[in-house]
Parts: C-alpha cells; structure tokens; sequence
C-alpha cells in the first residue's frame, strides 16, 4: 500500500457524505460500499502497521504546519478498524431502522458518513490543530444526528450536548494555543519531544484534560450523556456509545501520553484514575435504579467510561492496553446493546422496563444480543472485557494499588446487576405482549453479529495487542 | 485363579450369595414361584458350609476393599446355630405366613437379613463385617414392621433410630480399628487395639455401636418393642441369631485375650449385670409375653455380657470365657427363639389337644431358658460359672450368688411369660410346618447337650447339680405361690411398665421443642426469623437506593453545577501539577 | 499441530458445535435434534475413553494457545482431568436421554438442550484446563451457560432464583478472579502442575495466602460452602434434569474440583499446609456437612431435601483435600464422582415423581413405590449411597475420609462423619419408608401416557444404569476400573503421596 | 507589558467574561452567544502568538488556524442556533428544561 491509502479511512465516508446527501436513492448502497471499503483500507493500513510500525504521510505532500500530517501506530490501526467495524454494523443497522421514515434517513445518511470521516480524522491526525477541527467536526454532526427525529427529548438532551461539546472543544483549543504560544509547533510528535514543564504547558494541560474529560462524559462531568444517549434514534444512540466517546477520549489518551508525558504528575493520574472509579460506582448505581431501557444502557455507558480512566492512574504498558482494549470491547457491545434496545423498543413502542416484560418470546435474537453484549460489559470470559479487565487488574496490582482493584471487580458485578435487572424483564414471559412494529430485516442479527464479535474478542485479543504495541507509548507489554 | 480356587470362592460366599440371589429372584416376576419355593431353604448352603468347610481357610474376593471370607472355632458355632435357626426359622415362616402363601416382602426382608447375618459370621475383614453387620440391621427393620400396624411402625422407628445411633458409633470405630491396626483382617484386630494408645476412645465406639445390638443399657428400648411387632418366624431370628451378631462383633472387636485396663472388663461385666436384673425386674411387670421375652433377652445378654467382662478381667483364661460365651450364645438363641416360633404355634392352636401339647413345649423352652437340669441352660450356666471362677478379686463369690440369684429371677420371668401365654389365642389354620421346626429346636436344646465335645454323660451330670437345681425349683415354687394366693392377697395389681420403659420418658424429651412450639413459645431462632421486616428499613433503603442518586444525578445537570465542576476539573488538574 | 494436540480441542468441540448447531433448530426438528446430540455424545465418549486409556499408559494431550501476551490458553489432559471428565462425559449421556424423556412436550427444548450443551462443554473445559487462568474462563462460561437452564420455566420464581444465582456465581467468580489475577501476578504463569506450581515461589506468604482464601471463596460459591450456599437450594426451580446435572456433575462439582486443583496442583499440599490454610478449610467444610444435614431434616420438598444433602455431600471432597493424607484424599477426589452417581440418581428420581405422577413433596409420597417400584429401589440405593453404607460407593467415599482423617489424627473429622452419616438417614430413611411402607393416601394423579415401564422408558433406563454404578462402584472398587483405583492412580502419580498409607 | 502579552491577557479575560456568561445566563441564545464570544477570546490568544519573536515577520500559522477556527465557529454558531430555534418551536421555551424550574424546588 503505498502511503496515501492512509487518507481512504477519511475520504471516502467524506466522499459519500457528499454523494449522499444530493443522491438520496442510493444513499444505502453508497453507505454500504463506504464501509466495505473503509474496512478493506483499515485492514490493509493495521497490517501495514504491524509489519512495518508506525506510518506517517503528509497530504499532498505539504509539510508540517500548514499541512496536514496523518499519522497511524498501533493505537491509531486498532481504533480505526473499531471505527469500521462498529460503524459498518450501525450502517447495516440504520438501513433497516431508517426504511420506514424516509424523511429522517435523507438526512441521517449524510451526517452519519460526516461522523465517520471526522472520527477517522480524529484517529489519524498527526497535529493538535487537526484534531480540534475534526473534534468539533464530530461534536456537530453528533448533535445533528441526535436530534435527526426532532423529538423534545432529543432536542433539549441535543441542545445541552451541543453546548457542553462546545465548551468542551473550545477549552482544547485554548490548550492548544497555549501550546502554540509555547512550542511554536503543532505537530504531535514535535511538542511531545520539546515538552517541559512550565504554567503554560501546565495550564494546557489542564484546560485539554478538562474539555476530553466533559465530551468523554468523565464523572461528575457525565450529566449530559444519558439523556443524549437515551433519547437519540437507536442507530445513533449506538454510535455515540460507541464510538464518538472513544474519540475524544482518543485524544487524551494522545496528548497525555504522547504530548505531555514531560509535564504530567502522577498525581494528575491519580485523578483521572479517582474520577473514573467513582464513574463505574456513580453509574453502576444509576443504572440500576431506572427504569427505562435506554437510559440504563446510557448509565451503563458512563459506568464504563470510568474503566478507560483508570488508565491514567495506573500508567504501565498493561494497563494501557487493557484500557484501550476496554474501549474496543466496549464499543462492540454498547453498540449491539443499543441496536438490540433500539428494536426492542420500536417494536414495542417505549422503553420502559415494565413493557418489556415477555419480549424474549417474541425477539428472542435481540435478548440473545443483549445479554451476550451483557458478558463483555461484565467482564467475563471469554469476552473483550475480560481481557481489558485481566489486564487492568494485573497493572493495578503490579503496582500495588488494590484499591483499584476492588473497583473494577466490583463495577463488574454491578454491572451484572443493573444487566440482569433489565433481563429479568425481558425473559418474564407475559401474555400480552404488543407488537406495534415488526423490526426490519437484519437489524436483529446485525446487533447479535457485534455482540458474538465483542464476545470473541476476548479470544482474539493476542494479535490484537501485538498489533496495539507497535509505537506504544509506554513501551511495549509484550516482553 | 484356578478352577480350585473359584469353587472355593463359590463355596465360602454362597451362604451371602444365595440369599441375595434368591432376593434378585423374588424381585422378578418370572422367577418367583421358584425363589418363592427355595427361600425357606436359604440357609441351608451356609449350614453345609459351617459342618463341613473347615476352620483356618481364608479365602479373598474383590468386592469392596477386598473382602475375606472364613472361619474360626468360634464363628464356626455362631454360624452352626445361626444357619441352623435360619432354616427352621425359614420353614416356619413357609407355612405361617397365611393361607395365600408367604408374602414376598418379608421373604425379601427375610432373606436380606439372613444374608447380612450369616455373611458377618464368615467374613474375615473389617469392612465386610461392617458391610454385613449394616444390611443385616437395616433389613430386620422390613421383618420388625411387617405386621403393619401401628405399632409396627412405632416399633420400627425406634429400632431404625438405635439402628442409625449404633451406626454412629460404629463407623468411626471400625475406621478407627483399621487404622490402628494397619490392616483390615479380623485376626489382627484385637492385638492391636489393646496396644493402640486410641484404645479407650475405641473401646467406646465398639461397646457402644454393637451394644445397641445387643441392648445392652440404656440402649435396650428397642426390644420390647419390636419381638411383640414381628410376626413369630422374624421375632424368632431376631432373638436368635440377629442379636448374637452383636454380641459377635464384641468378641472380634474388643481386646479380647490381651491386657487391657480392668477398668473395661468392671464396665462390662457392671453393665452386664445392670442388663441381667433391669430386664428380670422390668420383664415381671408385662402383659404381653413377646414382651416379656423380650425383657428375658435383654437379662440374658446381660449375662453374655458379664461373661465378656470376666473374659477381659482375666484374659489370661480367654479361651475359658470364649467357649462359655459361645456356649450361651448358641443355647440363648436356640432356646428363645423356640419360645417364639412355640408362640406362634400356640397362637394358632384351636383344639385344646394341640394347645396343651403347645404349651408344653413352651414349657420345655422356657425351662432351658431358666437353667433346668437336662437343657442346654443349664449347659451354658455351668460354663459361665467356670468363666466367673476365673475372675480376680472379690469378683467370683459375688458373680457366683448373684448368678444363683438371677437364675432365681429367670424363673420367675419364664413363669410370667407362660401366665402371660394362657390367655391368649388366634384363630389360624396350623400346618404341620409349623410344628416340625419348632419341635426340632425343642429337640435341640434339650438333647443338644448329649451333642457337645466331650462325654455325654457326664455333660448331663453337671447340669444336675445343686446349683442349677436350686434357683429353678425356688422360682417356679415363688411362681406358683403368686399364682395361686396373688389374687388372693391383691398382688394381681402389679405396677406396669410400658414396653420400651426409658422410651417414655425420651419421646417426651424429643418431642418436647414440638410441643413448645405447639403452645405457642417458639425456639428462638424461629422467633429471629419471624420478625417482619420493619417498614422504616425499607423506607429508607429505597431513599438510599433511589431517591437520593436519583436527585444528585439531576442536579449534576443545571449548568452552574455542571461548569463549576469543569472549572474545579480544570484549576484542580493545574494545581496537582503545579504542586509536585 | 498433532494429535495431542487436538485432542482436548475436538472434546470440547464435540459438544460446543452440536450446541450451536441446535439453538438454530426448531423445536419441531426432533429426530435430527436427537439425532445430533446424542451422536455428539457418544463420539465424545469414545474420545474421552480412548483419551483415557491413553493417558493409563502414559500419553500427553495438551493444547496451548497464546490468549494474551504471556498468558496462555491452555488445555491438558491429566488423570484428574480426566476422572472428571469421564464423569462429565458420561452423566452427560445419561442426562441427555433422561430429558429426552423428561421434556417430551415442553416449549423451548431447542434453547434447552444448546445451553445444555454448552454447560457440558464448560464442564469439559474445566476438567481439562491446564491452568488457572483457562480453569477460570471455564468457569464463569458455566456460571453464564447454567443461567438460561435454571430459568428455564420463565416463571418469575425462576426468574428471581436464576438472579440469585448469578449475583452468587458471579460474586464469587469476581473475587477468585481478583485472586488468579494476583497469582499471576506473583508467579507469572499458574500451571497445574504435580506438586503444585507455586511451590517454588519464595517468601509472599501474606499475598500467597490471601489469594488462596480469594479462591477459595470464588470455588466455594460453587462448591456450595457455607455460607456461600444460598443459591443452590434455590436453583430448584430448574427442570429435573438441570438440577441432577447441576447437583451431580457440572456447576457444584466444577467447584469441588477446583478446590482440589488449587491445594494440590496450584499450591501443592506442602506450601498450604505450610501457609497453614487447610485448618480452616477443612472446618468449613466440616460445618458445611453438618449445616447442610441439618436443614435438609426440615425440608418437605423433595428436591430441597436433596438440595440441601447437596450441599451437606459436596464438602466432604473439600474435607478431604482439607486433610492432609493419601488416604483421605483418596477419599476426597472419589466423592467427585461417587456422589455425581448417587445424587444424579436421587434427582432423575426426584423427576420422574413428578413427571409421573405429579409427586415433588415428601408429604406426598406415602406409598409411591407400589406405583414405581423400580424407580423407588434405585432411589433407596441413592439414599444408602449418600448414608455412607457400605456396600455404596458412598461408603468407599466416607471410608476412606475417615481413614484418613483418623490416620492423621483428625478425629474430630471421623465425629463429623459419623454425624453425618446419622443426619442422612434422618432425612432419607423416613423417604424410604414412606414410599415402600405406607400406604398410598389417594390413587396417583397419572400425568404420563400409559406405557411399558411405570414410566417412560428414557426416563428409567438413566436412572437404574446410574443406580447400578452407584452400587458397583463401592462393590468393585477393588477392579482396575473403578473411580477408587483411578483416584489412587491420581493421587500416587500426581499428588505425589505415598499410597503406602492406604491399607491394601 | 509587550503587545503580545497584552493580547493575550485581553482574550483570557474575554474567555472567562464569556465563561460566566455560559454559567450563569440560562437563556439558550446567551449561551449561545457567550460560546461564540469565547471562541473569538481564543482567537485572540491565537494571533498574540503570531508575532513571538520581535522584529520578525509575523508567524502565518496562527492566521491560518484563526481563519479555520472562524469557520468551523461560525458553523457551529448557526448550528446551535437552528437547534435553539427548534428546541423553542418544539418546548415553547428557550430554556433548557432543568434551568426552567428555580434549582430549590428541584433540590
């Protein structure tokens, strides 16, 4: 592959954004190819990677800092083949949620492939300025998307997104003129080797951390998440579960350990670590206190999130992987868990636990989705999450901070709790269960497909972590 | 293995095997006429085996861990008898158990406790003997409830539970005498238990596990309750052979022949004595004869008992003690089970002709249970003598009168038991087959003796002497004064003791908590139980669970929470990196 | 990539793929279903018993794959995995043609019997883990796999129980978790190994010893140690058949014998004697025998009664590990598999009173054995079997505890037996005699279609095959193929005892 | 106090103005307005950086991502009003929902 392919991950959902949104009649097809061929190029681009190491390329051949730099290690191939994969699934997912509402679907298609582009954009780029356009990129055409159906849930949870997403967004890029301001660079690896620290970059830091932190739904900075992630159409709701929290947590994973590992104090970590254990508590709990399907998924998620921060806190080569394995898995299986909610509840006509009641009679391949989805985000074999979780805790107790460990065994089984509460209602067999809508083809087995793959990361997870160490930041794991 | 060597096995393990095989058979519907047939004679292999296999050959088979079969002098008398009684008692039961035929399931149980009876007897190993001694306790419950009557089931019950006690102690002292002796085989047993520094705890365990066998006290309530439930034929084999078995395990288990504390033989021989005169006194105030055989049981084994206690006072004249013991125990078992199989004959007499021949045989029964003169009691008696003159201390002169005396008191209870029989009578069609078995036990301990090693007339001498003359006459002499100026002097009002005597008091014991709770004071677990979950808790569960989250998740949410929290987020991560 | 190498693969696939295969089958399917399934079975037999013979005479199948950087996947047969795996294998047959009958005309047989499968699959995995890091990924795939069975019915008790036994699986897979992770951590690699692989692990003995009581509370759950317990009484809303496999073979048992992997393959019986753990361990069990007696008396449903004999039964293997000797381990290992005999028998029985005749009470089973006879003696020989009388398996099983124990002086162990030994039949003797005993209070309630047997044919056939075992088991336990001559095999070749301590 | 530093202490101070504006303003369009107006602060920051070292030609990047920044704000300007409007058309408020109540009540 010659160099330039690595664009393909980023033009061609850009391309198809285009297409699509002038070509309403093809927009599935295009979709579609889109995503076969974004995950042919992500394929060709991580076996690059693993067989030569990290890859850069300069777009058009202009060089750094008005270029722009496009940059892929191990960390970069792993997200983005999470991207294509997961993203293909809620393509196929969309095309049978969307079949019946035309007017929504014109719109979400273009949006969704703007989403994916900017993702992907957020996963290559080399350069702090880059990432901020392809942050608020993505900030936008979230909130767009969430608030495709017009819905007053959606437009407020929308609307309060949009602002915290700004805030968000406009605090990182005041770390980055700071930055700027200090390092007269904007290239990753540029600042990263120039790093001291000084109030300035220390400030910077503080600014970034904190804007990742809100638009990643950080504990106690999560307030926006359920309501948004609830109340969006189900193809999005997974999406934005999925994927859009991994990409600016993406970003802080980048700037932490590959801008300012100079200026970073442990104790920082330990913040981070701190605020991501009170994550899976706080969530855990609120989860299991609603009643709602959707919006327990949602406190699921923030629960979740807390897992990717106990990262910072740990800071060895495992508990880096473990903790971007944690948001592979993840996104596997909020997406299956969303997409298996999402049929639920359109057939059902809500989503209220009580309503639920008996829907394993009737969907029994979205329950089967659900509670496969459901063993990844307990963290039990063989799944995705027991790696990520085996590795965390090995970190954590390597470097002897079994508090840590406490968490995230016990954010497991209260992730068995608020997932089998949910269960319970699914499998309680009623005689009156109402069909209002039969789901569309495929959508069912799409949200199992993921569920099955996120459970069979977890045997899978070998060359994945090989492929995750090339350009590891803290070295690599594998001795 | 060779061909020799397979018959032999055959041969050593039919007395076990046949019973099983003929139990497998009566189960299945095409063979039973047959197994039906062949039952009464179940016994008779192992008779065939204990007159003509010899003494010294042990033979192994690969059942369980390895079990050994043979025989010793001493086994080789339990299993004469025992198979003897066996197969008398099985013809009996052919033509007693009603007109339609025995019935399959006391066959059944029949035979499965003849097959543990006589499969203890020949084994050679501690597991197989423990693997016997249990089949035959549990399968004797099927002949104690067969009548199936209440009382059956009462009796069965609290047989069952003496059963499972004596298992309780019995599976810890066989492991333990295993373990100290290093090996399973009977022979090595004794030896090695009087040296074992456990001995003590393995003395217990052993006297305590066959003495619910062999009722001695206080675990004697059993009896009285289940010789009256059974139907003659089993009563019969229960007091007969089953009961030896315990007696049996006391002999191959306990130190016997080695120097022990004398602490064990005082105990024994102590409880043997309490056992002998408990059962005379509380035996003189029942009603129902099986009863009162059964109280006659319990003194007897007392007896037995205190035979064993001499034996390990001085077990320098073990081999004394052994003979008398055996001796006893063949006489007992023959003697009362004849008075058994003679109730039921009499119970079925309908013409006075065949009821005073009846009774007469009773009579004879009941005569050599007492120690006559020309019976095998009085055979047995003698050789307990002996045994006691062995005894150190002050021990001989005291046995020796309370052994008069206690004959004295054997007597008297004999002479109960017949008062107790006269009365009584069943209509019932009485077979042939039921006098010949019977007639041939009576036959058996009055002419046994002349069969006994040594010479015939001078056997029968011995049991003409005073002292076996004198307890009997002065007994049946008492007797006939009660009889003729009891109700004249207002001694017919003897007190009465419940059959089971102690089992009186123990149910009410055991069934105290029931009716505690039945009036209302319940045990104070249930009332921890009980007590109903406190509306306040849950009150302030659900806040703690819901509310609470619920309104701190909410309030997350209003923007100046929300951007303090980021501008905290923001100056906190500024000043932790400041601050290092 | 050779025959040892696919060996412990293709008997977890033998029942992994027919499982699969079958969630995808209607229910109308039947004859291919059975078909499938039991054709699986016997294939997987005849690979386990030619696995088994291979292994008599010294052969190696191991299985290794990467999963993670440095941690390995790892399958091996040895003769302890193996004994389990017989068992399993061999129940699982069993099991099999008992539910055909048992769930004749039930809804969802296809979702039955594919969880079914898989549960034996995680069965099969754990016997043949090689480590402890495969062991436990078995381990909660059986937690998961077992939960769609006891909730099979969908009422909402099942539903509740099926929580209540997730939250207690899951708990205790969470905490043993946190201790396989920490002896990684301090080993590297956790193989089982003869004589155990952490032996050579110096000094930690505070972390060492904390991880064990992590295990040991993760496998207790399972095992059912009080008082961990709770959810097995419960889990009896589950079909006959699922509550004899849970009870006999798969869930419990994985419990026990992960017990016995880690004391004497993960920690070697030296290093926990030395951290002085088994002390406790062995009073746990104890309490649990006694505990488990003790409220098994007061239960009228009959598969409370046995549930609660479960739990009574299941820690004489822990009892038994607890104590250190070659004898009373003997004893230990071969109540794996003795008391998977006899209980599996009690529950087919169990089932086929009520399938039969609507019987589940033993207020209800006043003369039973009139109406089914045979059924009712293979149950008296469960119950004599679980009593500990000889000629029983059980007996060989409680023999062999009390040998042991009384051998190395344990005799506080030899009482618990015999306590135990009384409370059994305190509660299976007034069984028996109410069903042979008394008489019938009403005529039976006839649920099942006349047929040949008192019962259907595939429901019995198990059921006495099982009860035979159950006797010959104890009866020729002297044979080369008995479980007690296997288990001394593993106890002399693996555990490194002296089997000169066992009397010949 | 240099131009440049003069510069960027003007767009801090127009950031935290703006910042406050976001917090304690509930009405969409403030907030709305109060983001944009911060963004322009940044910006400001931005350009004082352009010309770092006295005397040399001004640095273009910081033009270039100033320009950008301008676009991609202006978007999301008019984005997030669209959305307000159709939050308004949809709610009849111009609040987000949990602003409308007075927090004590709510608490």
């Amino acid at each position: 592959m010659t160099g330039s392919a690595i664009v393909v991950p980023i033009m061609l959902p850009l391309l198809a954004a285009t297409l699509t949104f002038f070509f309403r009649r093809g927009a599935i097809t295009m979709s579609l190819l889109t995503a076969a061929g974004t995950i042919a190029a992500v394929v060709v681009l991580s076996l690059e990677v693993m067989d030569q190491g990290p890859l850069s390329y300069t777009i058009g051949g202009w060089d750094a800092p008005l270029g722009i730099e496009l940059y892929a290690d191990g960390l970069a191939a792993v997200m983005l083949l999470m991207s294509a994969f997961v993203g293909t699934a809620i393509t196929v997912y969309a095309a049978g949620y969307f079949s019946g509402k035309p007017a929504v679907a014109r719109h979400f298609w273009p949006l969704w492939m703007f989403a994916w582009s900017s993702l992907n954009v957020i996963f290559l780029s080399a350069d702090i300025f880059n990432l901020y356009v392809g942050l608020e990129l993505m900030g936008i055409s979230a909130v767009a998307l969430l608030t495709l159906e017009g819905e007053r849930d959606a437009l407020t949870a929308g609307m309060r997104y949009l602002l915290v997403s700004l805030l968000g967004s406009l605090a990182y890029l005041l770390g980055v003129a700071l930055l700027y301001g200090t390092f007269g660079v904007l290239a990753v690896q540029e600042i990263g080797e120039q790093m001291f620290p000084s109030p300035a970059t220390w400030t910077a830091l503080a600014l970034v951390t904190a804007g990742m932190a809100l638009k990643t739904a950080l504990f106690p900075l999560h307030f926006w998440l359920p309501p948004a992630h609830s109340s969006a159409p189900s193809p999005v709701s997974a999406l934005l579960s999925a994927l859009v929290v991994k990409g600016s947590f993406y970003l802080l994973l980048r700037l932490w350990f590959d801008v300012f590992p100079e200026a970073v104090t442990p104790a920082a970590g330990q913040l981070l670590g701190i605020l991501g254990a009170a994550a899976i508590v706080w969530g855990s709990i609120l989860a299991l206190v609603q009643r709602r399907l959707k919006l327990l998924v949602a406190y699921s998620t923030v629960a979740q999130i807390g897992y990717l921060f106990i990262l910072f806190a740990l800071l060895t080569p495992e508990a880096w992987s473990g903790g971007v394995y944690h948001a592979l898995s993840h996104a596997f299986a909020k997406a299956a868990m969303f997409m298996a909610a999402g049929t639920l509840m359109h057939a059902l006509g809500n989503d209220d636990l009580d309503t639920l009641d008996g829907s394993s009679e009737r969907f029994p391949l979205s329950v089967y989705a659900f509670g496969l989805a459901g063993i990844t985000l307990m963290g039990l074999p063989f799944s995705g999450g027991f790696t990520a979780k085996w590795l965390l805790l090995s970190a954590a107790l390597e470097t002897g901070q079994w508090w840590y460990v406490t968490v995230v065994l016990f954010g497991g089984l209260l992730a068995a709790g608020y997932l089998l509460r949910a269960l319970a209602h699914l499998l309680t067999p009623t005689p009156t269960v109402k069909v209002q809508h039969e789901p569309a083809r495929g959508t069912e087995a799409t949200a199992l497909i993921l569920a099955c793959v996120a459970l069979l990361l977890g045997l899978v997870s070998a060359p994945i972590l090989e492929l995750l160490q090339v350009g590891a930041p803290l070295g690599s794991m594998i001795p | 293995m060779n061909f020799g060597d397979f018959f032999s096995a055959i041969l050593w393990t039919s007395p076990a095997a046949v019973p099983l095989l003929l139990i497998i058979m009566l189960a299945l519907k095409p063979s039973r006429p047959l197994a039906e047939a062949l039952a009464p004679l179940a016994a008779a292999p192992a008779f065939l085996v204990a007159v003509f296999a010899g003494v010294g050959t042990v033979i192994e088979v690969p059942l369980l861990l390895g079990t050994r079969f043979g025989l010793t002098e001493t086994t080789q008398v339990f299993l004469l008898f025992s198979a003897g009684l066996w197969l008398l008692a099985g013809l009996y039961a052919r033509f007693y158990m009603g007109d339609g035929g025995p019935s399959v399931r006391f066959f059944g149980f029949f035979l499965a406790t003849m097959c543990g009876n006589l499969g203890l007897i020949l084994t050679r190993d501690v597991v197989g003997f423990y693997l016997f001694f249990i089949l035959m306790s549990f399968a004797s419950y099927g002949l104690v409830v067969h009548g199936g009557s209440r009382q059956a089931f009462r009796a069965g019950r609290v047989y069952l539970i003496l059963v499972v006690a004596g298992e309780a102690f019995l599976l810890p002292g066989m492991i333990l005498v295993s373990v100290v002796a290093g090996s399973y085989q009977l022979e090595e047993v004794p030896a090695a238990v009087a040296e074992s520094p456990l001995r003590g705890l393995i003395f217990f365990l052993i006297f305590a596990g066959f003495g619910t066998k062999v009722s001695v006290l206080p675990l004697h309530f059993s009896l009285p309750l289940i010789y009256p439930a059974a139907p003659p034929p089993g009563a019969a084999v229960l007091s007969g052979p089953v009961i030896k078995a315990g007696l049996l395990g006391w002999l191959l288990f306990l130190p016997t022949g080695e120097a022990g504390p004398l602490f064990w033989g005082t105990l024994i021989a102590v409880a043997g004595l309490a056992a002998a005169f408990y059962g005379v006194f509380i035996g003189l105030t029942q009603e129902n004869p099986k009863a009162v055989l059964a109280y006659s049981s319990i003194s007897q084994m007392g007896w037995m008992t205190v035979g064993l206690g001499v034996g390990l006072l001085a077990p320098e004249a073990w081999p004394l003690a052994l003979a008398a013991i055996t001796v006893y125990a063949a006489h007992h078992a023959l003697a009362k089970s004849s008075l058994f199989l003679g109730l039921g004959v009499t119970e079925r007499s309908n013409s006075p002709r065949t009821r005073r021949l009846a009774l007469a045989g009773l009579l004879v029964g009941a005569l050599a249970i007492a120690g006559a003169p020309l019976t095998s009691g009085a055979v047995a008696k003698y050789s307990l003598k002996e045994t006691i003159a062995t005894a150190p201390g002050s021990w001989p002169g005291v046995l020796d009168a309370l052994l008069q005396v206690g004959a004295v008191g054997t007597t008297l209870l004999m002479a109960r038991f017949l008062f107790a029989v006269l009365p009584r009578t069943e209509p019932g069609k009485l077979f042939a087959g039921l006098w010949l078995p019977w007639a041939a036990q009576l036959g058996l301990i009055t002419f046994g003796i002349l069969a006994l090693p040594g010479n015939p007339l001078q056997t029968a001498g011995v049991t003409l002497s005073f002292s076996t003359i004198w307890p009997v006459t002065l007994g049946v002499l008492l007797a006939a004064a009660f009889w003729i100026l009891g109700p004249r002097m207002g001694l017919e009002a003897t007190p009465r003791v419940p059959p089971g005597d102690i089992l009186v008091p123990l149910t009410w014991l055991m069934g105290l908590s029931g009716r505690l709770r039945e009036a209302g004071i319940p045990s104070p677990a249930a009332r921890l139980a009980d007590r109903p979950t406190n509306p306040r808790y849950a009150h302030y569960s659900e806040k703690l669970r819901v509310v609470y989250p619920t309104w701190l998740e909410s309030s997350l949410r209003y923007w100046v929470v929300a951007s303090l929290v980021f501008l905290a987020l923001v100056l906190t991560l500024t000043f932790v990196n400041l601050s290092v | 990539m050779t025959l040892s190498f696919w060996m412990p693969v293709l008997v977890i696939l033998t029942s992994l793929v027919p499982s699969l295969v079958i969630f995808f089958m209607t229910d109308a399917q039947l004859r291919a279903r059975r078909a499938l399934y039991l054709g699986a079975e016997i294939v997987k037999l005849i690979l386990v018993l030619f696995m088994l013979v291979g292994i008599y005479y010294g052969a190696f199948y191991e299985t290794r794959v990467a999963l993670l950087p440095g941690v390995e996947f790892l399958l091996r047969a040895n003769a302890l995995g193996m004994f389990f795996l017989t068992l399993t294998a061999g129940l699982w047959l069993l099991t099999t043609i008992y539910s055909i009958g048992y769930l004749e005309s039930s809804p969802n047989r296809s979702r039955f019997f594919g969880f079914f499968g898989l549960c034996v699959t995680a069965t099969a995995g754990i016997a043949l883990s090689g480590n402890l890091l495969t062991f436990f990924l078995f381990y909660e795939m059986l937690s998961l796999v077992t939960y769609p069975l006891v909730i099979h019915s969908q009422t909402g008790k099942a539903l509740r129980v099926g929580r209540t036994y997730l939250f207690y699986t899951l708990g205790g897979g969470t905490v043993m978790l946190a201790g396989v992770v920490w002896l990684y951590g301090l080993a590297g690699s956790v193989e089982f190994t003869e004589g155990g692989s952490l032996a050579g692990v110096e000094g930690a003995r505070i972390p060492l010893t904390i991880a064990f009581v992590l295990l040991m509370v993760g496998l207790g759950v399972k095992s059912a140690l009080v008082p961990l317990h709770g959810w097995l009484p419960q889990a009896m809303v589950a079909p006959a058949p699922v509550s004899a496999l849970l009870h006999a073979v798969a869930v419990v048992k994985a419990g026990a014998f992960g017990i016995v992997r880690v004391v004497y393959e993960v920690y070697g019986i030296e290093l926990s004697q030395a951290l002085g753990v088994l002390g406790p361990l062995g009073a746990l069990a104890g309490v649990t025998i006694i505990y488990g007696s003790v409220k098994a008396l007061s239960q009228d449903d009959l598969k409370l009664r046995l549930a609660y004999s479960t739990v009574s039964q299941l820690s004489y293997i822990t009892l038994g590990v607890a104590i250190v000797g070659s004898a009373s381990t003997v004893g230990g290992v071969v109540h794996l598999v003795h008391q998977g005999i006899m209980k599996i028998t009690l529950f087919f029985c169990a089932g086929v009173l009520a399938e039969t005749i609507g019987v589940k009470k033993i207020s209800e089973m006043n003369g039973v054995a009139r109406r089914l006879p045979w059924t009712m003696i293979a149950f008296a020989v469960g119950a004599v079997g679980m009593i500990g009388l000889p000629p029983t398996a059980g007996f060989i099983s409680k023999w062999y505890l009390g040998f042991g124990a009384a051998q190395g002086g344990a005799y506080w162990a030899v009482a618990v037996l015999a306590a135990s030994a009384v409370l059994n039949a305190a509660y299976f003797l007034p069984i028996i005699y109410v069903s042979w005993f008394r008489k019938p209070d009403a005529p039976f309630e006839e649920k099942l279609p006349k047929g040949r047997f008192e019962t259907n044919g595939m429901m019995l056939a198990p059921l006495l095959i099982t009860a035979a075992l159950a006797l010959l088991a104890g009866l020729l336990a002297t044979l080369d193929v008995s479980p007690l001559q296997w288990t001394e095999l593993i106890v002399g070749r693996e555990f490194s005892y002296n089997l000169d301590e066992i009397l010949p | 106090m240099t131009s440049v530093t003069l510069y960027a202490l003007s767009g801090m101070v127009v950031v935290a103005v703006c910042v406050y504006g976001l917090v304690s303003y509930p009405h969409l369009i403030r907030k709305i307005l109060a983001i944009n107006v911060m963004g322009s602060g940044i910006f400001l920051v931005f350009l004082s950086f352009s010309r770092r070292v006295p005397g040399e030609n001004p640095d273009p990047v910081p033009h270039a991502m100033v320009l950008t920044g301008i676009v991609v704000a202006v978007c999301a300007t008019a984005f997030a009003l669209a959305l307000a409007r159709r939050v308004h058309e949809v709610t009849r408020s111009s609040y987000l929902p949990e602003e409308q109540d007075p927090p004590e009540e709510a608490g």
